[in-house]
C-alpha cells in the first residue's frame, strides 16, 4: 500500500532510519504503534537516542513528552548505550530463593557498578530480569544472550574477570 | 509542686526559643507555675533526670543530636517536637539531597570571612549525619507543635494544657506548617 | 478452506507421520536449551544419518515436557519414553540403542509412572512435548481447529458461550472471574466494533506457564481467541507478550501466518461468514500491563498505567470499545471445552473450580518443572508426591502461590485443596500459576521484603498509595531484617499494608502487601525475634547509670 | 441520563446519573478532599483522597470518577477513611521535600490544606529526602520536582484545554517526574506556548511564577470554567482520558 507521503532521507545519511521507516511505514505512521516502532528502533540502533526518539515523535505525529514518557515507563527501553558484554540476573522467584542475592553481590563489588549501570570503561553492563522463565535451573544469568543455569558467585566473577581482562578493541 | 521543664536546641535556627520568649508578660506567670531546669537560655550543662516536659527544638542533624535526644526520651516524661524542624526536618534537611562534604565545604570554606577550614580536628564537633531528619524517626515523641516559628499563642496553649496535666490537643486548632 | 478440507489436511498429516518409525522429540523451550539441546537435537541427526535412519525417524524440536531441572529432555514417539539429562553420549545411545537395538537407556530413561507425571492431568499443555508448534499440520492432526470448526459452522454465539459458562471454567490469570459471565457480557454490548485480547504479559517473577504454552502449542491459543472472537461478535483479536519471550513471539507470529494461509484466520473463515484477524502486540517489561485497563493502555502505545474501574473493558475497553480479556492459559481451555463438551470439562475437578490448573513448580523442591493438575488436588500431593518434597536435610516451610500477589501457605496447610476459594481462604490466591517452595533455610521476612522490592519497582506511579506505600513498606521490612525497628515500626508495617491493599487503583497495589500480611499471619514470630522495644522514660529510681549530658 | 436517589452520609439525595459521586457530594455541601480532581480538566482516579465507601461494595470507590446509582448507600468520612486519608497526605509529605516555610504557596497550597483537613500531626514513615531539581529554565515560571506531588493536573490542562502537550510523566513508580518535551529544561521546549495554565492548576509550590517571593502567590483554577464551558457538563467523568 503506497504511503501518503514517502518519508525523506536521514539528512545523517545514515542507512539505518531507511530500516525504521520501513517500520514505521508497516504500522502506517500510527501513533497507537509506538511500542512497537521504539522496539523496532532499539532493536536497529541498539538503544534510543534523543534524536531518534524526536525522529519517532515527528513520524508518528507524537508529542514529544509522550514518547519520552513511554521510552522511560517501560524497563526494557534503554536510553543509554549498553556495555559491550551484558550480565543479564535473573532475580525471579526461584532464582531468589536459590540464592541470586548473593550472585548479585558479587557482581556488583566485581565491576564495582550496581545492576542497571554500565562500567565506566563501557565493557560490563550488569541488568537485572525479572524472570527469563528457567525456573527450573535457579539461579539463572544470561551472558550475552546465552542462558547459564545453576550459577555460583563464584561462577559469575570468574566470568567478569574474563571480560574484564579482555583487551580493549581498536576504535577507528 | 512546680512543673520541671527544659527546652533543648538541636540542628533549628533558634527561632523556635525566640517565639517562646515572644510570650512576653505570660512569661512572669510561667515562671511561677515551671522550673525551667534546662535550656539554651538558662546556664545549665547537663541534661537532668526526671524532667517532665522536654520541648525540642530542631532536626536531627549530627551524631550528638542523635545521642541527645535517646537522653531526653530517657529523662523525660513528656517529649514535645517544638517547631518543624523538629516536625518535619524543615530548613534544616534542605541540604539532604547534599553530599554532607559539599555542606561542610560551603559552609566554612566558600562563605568564610576568616580562616576558610573545615573544622575538622575538634573532638568536640559533632559528625554531621547524612541527613538532618525529624525528631520522632528516632525517639517516641508524645506531641507536636507546629510552625516556622510556633506562633507564642500555639506555645501558650500547648504550655498550659501541658501544665493541666493534659495531653495537648492544641495540634487541632493550631496545626499550621511553615 | 472447508471443513472437510481441514479433515483432509488432518489426514494427510496422520498418513506423513506414521510413515516414520520414530519421531524423536527434543525440549526446545528456554529451559532446556539453555542446558544445550539444540547440541543434542545435532548430535541426534548426527546419529541418525550414521545408522542411515535419517528417512525413517523425524527429530522435532517441541515445547516444554515440564521436568525443566533435569534437561535436555527428549522423548521417543510411539512409545513415550522419556529421557533426562541427555548429553551428546546419550543422544547417540538413545539412536545406536533404543531405536536401532530396541532396549531404553536405563542411564537417562525418565520413571513416567512417577507422580510428577502421574498424577497430572493433561489439557493446557496435551500437545505441549507431542507436536511441532512451528507446523499447523500437525496442531490439526492432533484435533486442531476442529472446535473451531464445530463452532463456526454448526453453533451459534449464544449457544458457543452457554458451552463455556456450563463448562464452568475460570479465568486463568488470577482473579478467577467465570469466563462464561464475562463472554456474555461483552456480547450483550451493542457496537459494531469488538475487540478479543489475549493477555500474554506473564510478569509473575517465578512462573512460566504461559511461555510453555506459546512455545509448544500457539496455534491453541489462536482457535481460543476466534471461537471468543466468533461468540462476542468481534473481528479483531490481539496477543499481548512480553518481549522477554522471543521464542513464543517468533512462534506466534508463524503461527499467524499459518492459519492465515490456510484460511483459519482472515476473512470467511471456514468458508462461513465469521471475520477474525490476530495481532501480535509486544509488551516492553512492565509487570502492571498484566492488569487488565494498562495491558489496554499499553496496546494503544502508551504508558502502562492503569484507570479506575467501572467503566470494565467489556463495556469500554481498547480504544473505547468493547473488550474482552482473557490470559493465555484460559483461552488454551476453549477448544477442548468445545470438542470435549462442557459436561467432560466440568467433571474434571471440584465443582467450583472446574478443570486443570498448571503451575510452575520452583524453588526448594526436589523436582522442578511444569505441571498441569487438576483443581482440588491437596497441595501437599504437589509438594510431596509430584514435587519430591523439600531437598535432604531441610524441611518444608511455606509454599508461595500466585507470586508477588499471593501469599505463603505454612505446614499447617499443606492438604488445603489447590482451588479458587479454598487457597483464599488460607490467605493467599490462585494467581497465575507460580508456586515457589521454601523451606526451613528461608527466611520469612527477607521473602516478604523480596516481593515488595519488585512490587515497588513495577508500581507504575500513579496513585499514592502504591507509588509511596510500597517504598516504606519495603523500607519497614529492611529496617526489620537489620533488626533496627521496634514493635512500633510492626504497627505501622501493619497498617501501611492494610491501607496500601484497600486504596490503591489496581489490582497491582491492592495486592502487593499480600506476602506481608500472609508471613505475619503464619510467621509472625520471625518478625517478632527481629524487633526491641522503643525507648521509654526511666525515672531516677530506676537507673543505675547517672545518665547526663 | 436518569434522576437516581441515593443516601450520602444519611441524607437522602436526587443525582443525575451522569454526574460523579464527587459533583453530587459538593452540589450539597458535602466536603470529600480531593487533590487530583479538578473542576474542567478530566479524572483520573490517582490520589485515591476522595475515596468514599458503598455499602454492599467490597472495595473502596473513588467519588470522583464513581457514578451514583439508584439506591446506593455512601459514606464519605467514616473513621477509617479519614485515617486513611491521613496516611495518604502522609506519604505525599514524605515523598517530596516540602518546606512550607520557604515556599512561594505557604498558606495558598492544597497539599497544606490537605494537611490540615486530615489532621496531619505529624508523618509517620520516614522522610525519603528524594534529591530532586528545579528548572528555572523558563523566562516566567518555576518548576521545582521538590513540591511535585505528580497529580498530573499540569499534564492534564496543557494537553486537555491548552493542547500544547507539553507535560508528561517520565520513569516509572517513585521515580516518575513531570518532564516537558525530551525531558529538558522547560525554557527550550518549543511545544510551551507560555500559557501558563499549568501553573494556576497546579496544588502546590512544583509550578510557580518566577519572582514571587516566600508566601506570595495564589494560585487561579477558577479560570477553567470560563475556558471550558463549551464542552458538554457530563464529560468531566470521562476516566479513560487522553492523560499521558
Amino acid at each position: 500500500m503506497p504511503t501518503p507521503t514517502a518519508p525523506t532521507p536521514h539528512p545523517s545519511g545514515d542507512n539505518r532510519f531507511k530500516l525504521l521507516d520501513r517500520a514505521i511505514t508497516k504500522h502506517q505512521s500510527r501513533g497507537d504503534a509506538l511500542i512497537e516502532v521504539l522496539h523496532a528502533a532499539q532493536g536497529i540502533f541498539g538503544f534510543l537516542e534523543n534524536d531518534l526518539l524526536i525522529y519517532i515523535a515527528r513520524a508518528l505525529k507524537l508529542p514529544l513528552s509522550r514518547v519520552y514518557g513511554v521510552a522511560t515507563f517501560y524497563h526494557f527501553f534503554t536510553l543509554k548505550p549498553k556495555g559491550k558484554h551484558t550480565f543479564v540476573l535473573c532475580t525471579g522467584t526461584a532464582c531468589y530463593v536459590k540464592g541470586a542475592s548473593k550472585i548479585q553481590h558479587a557482581a556488583e563489588e566485581c565491576c564495582k557498578v550496581k545492576f542497571g549501570q554500565t562500567t565506566s570503561d563501557n565493557k560490563i553492563s550488569l541488568i537485572s530480569a525479572r524472570c527469563v522463565g528457567s525456573c527450573g535451573l535457579a539461579p539463572v544469568a544470561v551472558l550475552d544472550d546465552h542462558v547459564a543455569g545453576k550459577m555460583t558467585p563464584e561462577s559469575a566473577i570468574a566470568r567478569l574477570k574474563t571480560w574484564q581482562e579482555q583487551p580493549d578493541e581498536v576504535t577507528t | 509542686m512546680k512543673l520541671k521543664v527544659a527546652t533543648v536546641w538541636l540542628g533549628g535556627c533558634s527561632g523556635c526559643h525566640m517565639s517562646l520568649l515572644d510570650l512576653d508578660e505570660r512569661l512572669i506567670d510561667l515562671a511561677d507555675r515551671i522550673t525551667l531546669v534546662y535550656s539554651p537560655i538558662a546556664d545549665v550543662k547537663d541534661f537532668p533526670r526526671d524532667v517532665d516536659v522536654t520541648l525540642v527544638e530542631g532536626a536531627v542533624a549530627n551524631v550528638e543530636h542523635e545521642e541527645f535526644a535517646h537522653l531526653i526520651r530517657r529523662n523525660s516524661r513528656f517529649v514535645v517536637s517544638f517547631g518543624d524542624c523538629a516536625v518535619t526536618g524543615n530548613v534544616t534537611a534542605m541540604r539532604n539531597g547534599l553530599d554532607t562534604e559539599e555542606v561542610l565545604k560551603r559552609s566554612y570554606v566558600e562563605l568564610a570571612d576568616l580562616t576558610p577550614r573545615i573544622p575538622r580536628d575538634y573532638p568536640t564537633i559533632a559528625e554531621l549525619m547524612p541527613q538532618a531528619r525529624p525528631l520522632h524517626e528516632f525517639i517516641t515523641v508524645d506531641a507536636f507543635i507546629h510552625g516556622c516559628p510556633p506562633t507564642a499563642d500555639q506555645i501558650w496553649t500547648a504550655v498550659s494544657e501541658l501544665l493541666e496535666g493534659k495531653k495537648p490537643a492544641l495540634s487541632h486548632v493550631f496545626l499550621r506548617y511553615g | 478452506m472447508t471443513v472437510e478440507d481441514l479433515q483432509e489436511l488432518a489426514e494427510q498429516e496422520q498418513a506423513r507421520q506414521a510413515k516414520f518409525s520414530h519421531r524423536l522429540m527434543y525440549c526446545s523451550a528456554a529451559g532446556c536449551v539453555s542446558c544445550g539441546s539444540l547440541n543434542i537435537r545435532d548430535m541426534l541427526k548426527k546419529a541418525l544419518q550414521e545408522k542411515n535412519l535419517a528417512d525413517k525417524v523425524e527429530v522435532i524440536g517441541t515445547g516444554c515436557m515440564g521436568l525443566c531441572g533435569e534437561g535436555p529432555l527428549v522423548k521417543v514417539l510411539p512409545e513415550g519414553t522419556l529421557y533426562q539429562r541427555v548429553d551428546e553420549a546419550a543422544a547417540k545411545r538413545i539412536v545406536d540403542e533404543h531405536l536401532v537395538q530396541g532396549p531404553i537407556v536405563q542411564d537417562n530413561v525418565v520413571d513416567i509412572t512417577h507422580p510428577f507425571f502421574a498424577a497430572q492431568f493433561k489439557i493446557v499443555l496435551e500437545n505441549c512435548g507431542r507436536i511441532d508448534a512451528e507446523r499447523i499440520e500437525e496442531y490439526i492432526a492432533v484435533n486442531g481447529y476442529e472446535a473451531l470448526a464445530r463452532v463456526v459452522t454448526e453453533m451459534q454465539p449464544g449457544e458457543v458461550i452457554e458451552e463455556v459458562r456450563k463448562s464452568g471454567i475460570r479465568g486463568r490469570g488470577g482473579a478467577g472471574y467465570p469466563t462464561g459471565l464475562k463472554w456474555g457480557i461483552v456480547r450483550k454490548v451493542p457496537s459494531d466494533t469488538k475487540y478479543v485480547v489475549c493477555n500474554a504479559d506473564e510478569g509473575d517473577p517465578g512462573a512460566f506457564m504461559d511461555r510453555s504454552v506459546l512455545e509448544g502449542d500457539p496455534h491453541r491459543i489462536l482457535e481460543g481467541m476466534a471461537i471468543a472472537g466468533y461468540a462476542i461478535g468481534a473481528q479483531q483479536g490481539y496477543i499481548y507478550v512480553r518481549a522477554e519471550y522471543p521464542l513464543a513471539i517468533e512462534r506466534l507470529r508463524l503461527a499467524i501466518k499459518q492459519a492465515e494461509r490456510v484460511g483459519l484466520l482472515g476473512n470467511r473463515i471456514l468458508e462461513s461468514q465469521f471475520n477474525f484477524r490476530i495481532d501480535l502486540r509486544i509488551g516492553a517489561g512492565a509487570f502492571v500491563c498484566g492488569e487488565e485497563t494498562a495491558l489496554i493502555r499499553s496496546i494503544e502505545g502508551r504508558r502502562g498505567r492503569p484507570r479506575p474501574r467501572p467503566p470494565y473493558p467489556s463495556e469500554r475497553g481498547l480504544w473505547g470499545m468493547p473488550t474482552l480479556l482473557n490470559n493465555v492459559e484460559t483461552f488454551a481451555n476453549i477448544a477442548p471445552i468445545i470438542r470435549n463438551g462442557s459436561s467432560w470439562f466440568n467433571a474434571i475437578g471440584i465443582p467450583k473450580s472446574t478443570g486443570t490448573k498448571v503451575f510452575a513448580l520452583a524453588g526448594k523442591i526436589r523436582n522442578t518443572g511444569l505441571i498441569e493438575v487438576p483443581m482440588g488436588i491437596p497441595l501437599r500431593k504437589i509438594v510431596f508426591d509430584m514435587g519430591g518434597g523439600t531437598p535432604e536435610g531441610t524441611e518444608f516451610k511455606a509454599a508461595q502461590t500466585g507470586g508477588p500477589s499471593g501469599g505463603c501457605i505454612p505446614a499447617e496447610h499443606l492438604d488445603v485443596p489447590v482451588d479458587y476459594e479454598s487457597l483464599n481462604a488460607v490467605g493467599s490466591i490462585m494467581g497465575s500459576g507460580g508456586m515457589i517452595v521454601m523451606d526451613s533455610t528461608s527466611q520469612m521476612v527477607d521473602v516478604a521484603k523480596y516481593f515488595m522490592d519488585f512490587c515497588k519497582d513495577e508500581s507504575c506511579g500513579k496513585c499514592i498509595p502504591c507509588r509511596v506505600g510500597t517504598v516504606h513498606i519495603h523500607g519497614l521490612l529492611e529496617k526489620i531484617a537489620a533488626g533496627k525497628a521496634t514493635t512500633d515500626d510492626l504497627g505501622l508495617l501493619e497498617e501501611l499494608c492494610v491501607m496500601v491493599k484497600e486504596t490503591s487503583l489496581c489490582g497491582l497495589g491492592q495486592s502487593a502487601p499480600n506476602p506481608v500480611l500472609s508471613t505475619l499471619r503464619f510467621f509472625r514470630h520471625e518478625y517478632e525475634e527481629l524487633l526491641k522495644q522503643p525507648e521509654t522514660f526511666v525515672p531516677s529510681g530506676n537507673g543505675n547509670d547517672p545518665t547526663t549530658h | 441520563m436518569a434522576i437516581v436517589t441515593l443516601t450520602i452520609d444519611g441524607e437522602q439525595l436526587s443525582a443525575k446519573d451522569d454526574e460523579s459521586l464527587l459533583q453530587v457530594a459538593r452540589q450539597h455541601k458535602i466536603d470529600i478532599p480531593t487533590l487530583c480532581h479538578l473542576d474542567g480538566i478530566s479524572d483520573v482516579g490517582a490520589c485515591r483522597l476522595c475515596l468514599v465507601e458503598v455499602e454492599g461494595w467490597t472495595k473502596l470507590a473513588p467519588a470522583c470518577t464513581t457514578r451514583p446509582l439508584e439506591g446506593m448507600v455512601v459514606h464519605t468520612s467514616t473513621d477509617r477513611l479519614k485515617k486513611y486519608r491521613r496516611m495518604i497526605v502522609g506519604l505525599l509529605a514524605s515523598e517530596g521535600n516540602h518546606q512550607c516555610a520557604v515556599c512561594t504557596v505557604n498558606n495558598h497550597c492544597e497539599l497544606q490544606n490537605l494537611a490540615y483537613d486530615v489532621g496531619l500531626l505529624y508523618v509517620r514513615v520516614p522522610y525519603l529526602y528524594p534529591d530532586k531539581h528545579i528548572d528555572a529554565s523558563h523566562e516566567s515560571f518555576i518548576l521545582d520536582h521538590n513540591r511535585c506531588v505528580l497529580c498530573t493536573r499540569c499534564v492534564r490542562v496543557c494537553h486537555e484545554v491548552e493542547g500544547a502537550h507539553v507535560w508528561d510523566i517520565a520513569g516509572r513508580g517513585i521515580d516518575c517526574e513531570i518532564i516537558s518535551d525530551l525531558n529538558q529544561p522547560w525554557g527550550s521546549s518549543e511545544s510551551c506556548t507560555s500559557c501558563g495554565k499549568c501553573v494556576l492548576v497546579c496544588p502546590t509550590g512544583a509550578l510557580v511564577k518566577k519572582g514571587e517571593s516566600v508566601a506570595e502567590m495564589e494560585k487561579h483554577t477558577e479560570f477553567l470554567k470560563y475556558i471550558v464551558t463549551a464542552r458538554r457538563k457530563g464529560e468531566w467523568i470521562s476516566v479513560d482520558t487522553d492523560e499521558e
